[in-house]
């Protein structure tokens, strides 16, 4: 399932509701992401998350569908949201459920991924020293060529 | 043929929409970029480097040789940077 | 931060109470493991989680310090039961929170395989042909293993 | 010495937990099981396989040529199973 949104979410709510009734999940591994207070050595005030809405759900539901064609999961999740957020409040979340835990890291560690290079989201940093827009990191682009298919 | 523009090409080019109609020799997402160009300098300005450009029809990314037609939705951005740090 | 107890677990509260104030994380990953209704081909009524009061608590002190020493974390938390639980119940949470999603998602995934094969405890499943001791899984000292420095 | 024993060794020794002195030759964590093969059936039926036997002295995981003094907590167990699936 995936949700995209602009208010914030329940982290153990979304969890009970995706696993709840299913027992033949052995493991779920979720991944949070937070608003850091420092970006470069500047001071974060706040960040406004832009998307385009519509190829967002699009990508977001072809990297779920990717994610359960290679890993055999339960259940998987990705809530991602939009607009301006603070240090410290949550960005997103994504969770994958398996029968066996090295599926669900690695389910939910190739969402991750797959979502910082493949889905539309922009990031404008308010910092100390002015407004930015957030450049693309090639550390992400290296781990998401980890699970590309040779 | 509609245009999106998101981010920091949205804040140079001064606009998230655009209704173009590009002359018939524009068959490409390659020579739609370079006719973008000719409109405002501050288009010239955000297709400079067009290593840091992206572009999707329909809501599909695509490559500079992807045809485009009139019917399309044309979005054209930055590299994603969603996620956390 | 370790717990072993009977009782179960808010995961959503934990995170919360982890996370709180620290605008330093940029990233949380969390791992809940849930008791299967399945298990080698024996449907599961319940199984008791049987542990060395003491040492369990020892041992989970240690491993979290050792993955404190490997990754550079925010805050990190192990929360293990005991006794009986049946299918869907929640068994144990591991959350490791970082500047970076990376060293979280590493440290997380280090706790739960060093946890499995070092902390002493012991499943008795209690299964629709009896009960019987859950033997240790290889696959589960292989996991183990790639966190070993060579 | 106080022996604790948990899992299946403990159903199989037939006690969670027993008092005992060694005689004096029993040095180190192999010898204790050796002489404790000999109290019982149970023990003997126990240790049969030491593949299978993990051993912790006050509360450490500790190796065969480990010594064993009388003040020792000695835990004895199969191979822990902890987690999840």
């Amino acid at each position: 399932m995936i949700r995209v949104q602009r208010d914030d979410f329940d982290v153990g709510a979304e969890i009970e509701r995706l696993t709840a009734g299913k027992h033949d999940i052995g493991g779920v591994v979720s991944f949070i992401g937070l608003v850091r207070d420092l970006a470069g050595g500047a001071s974060i005030k706040a960040m406004t998350l832009e998307h385009y809405p519509g190829m967002t759900e699009t990508q977001l539901a072809e990297i779920e569908a990717e994610a359960n064609r290679r890993w055999p999961l339960s259940a998987s999740l990705i809530i991602h949201r939009y607009g301006r957020l603070e240090p410290g409040e949550r960005i997103v979340l994504v969770l994958a459920a398996s029968p066996h835990r090295e599926a669900a890291f690695e389910a939910c560690h190739f969402l991750i991924d797959w979502l910082k290079t493949k889905a539309p989201f922009w990031k404008l940093e308010d910092t100390d020293k002015g407004e930015k827009w957030v450049a693309a990191d090639a550390r992400d682009d290296a781990a998401a060529a980890r699970w590309v298919k040779g | 043929m509609k245009i999106l523009y998101f981010a920091w090409l949205r804040t140079r080019v001064g606009s998230a929409e655009e209704d173009v109609t590009p002359p018939a020799g524009v068959r490409d997402v390659r020579g739609l970029l370079d006719w973008l160009k000719t409109r405002s300098p501050g288009h010239a300005e955000a297709f400079k480097d067009l290593s840091v450009v992206r572009v999707a029809v329909n809501q599909t990314y695509v490559q500079p040789d992807h045809p485009v037609t009139a019917d399309d939705e044309i979005a054209i951005f930055p590299p994603v940077t969603g996620g956390s740090s």
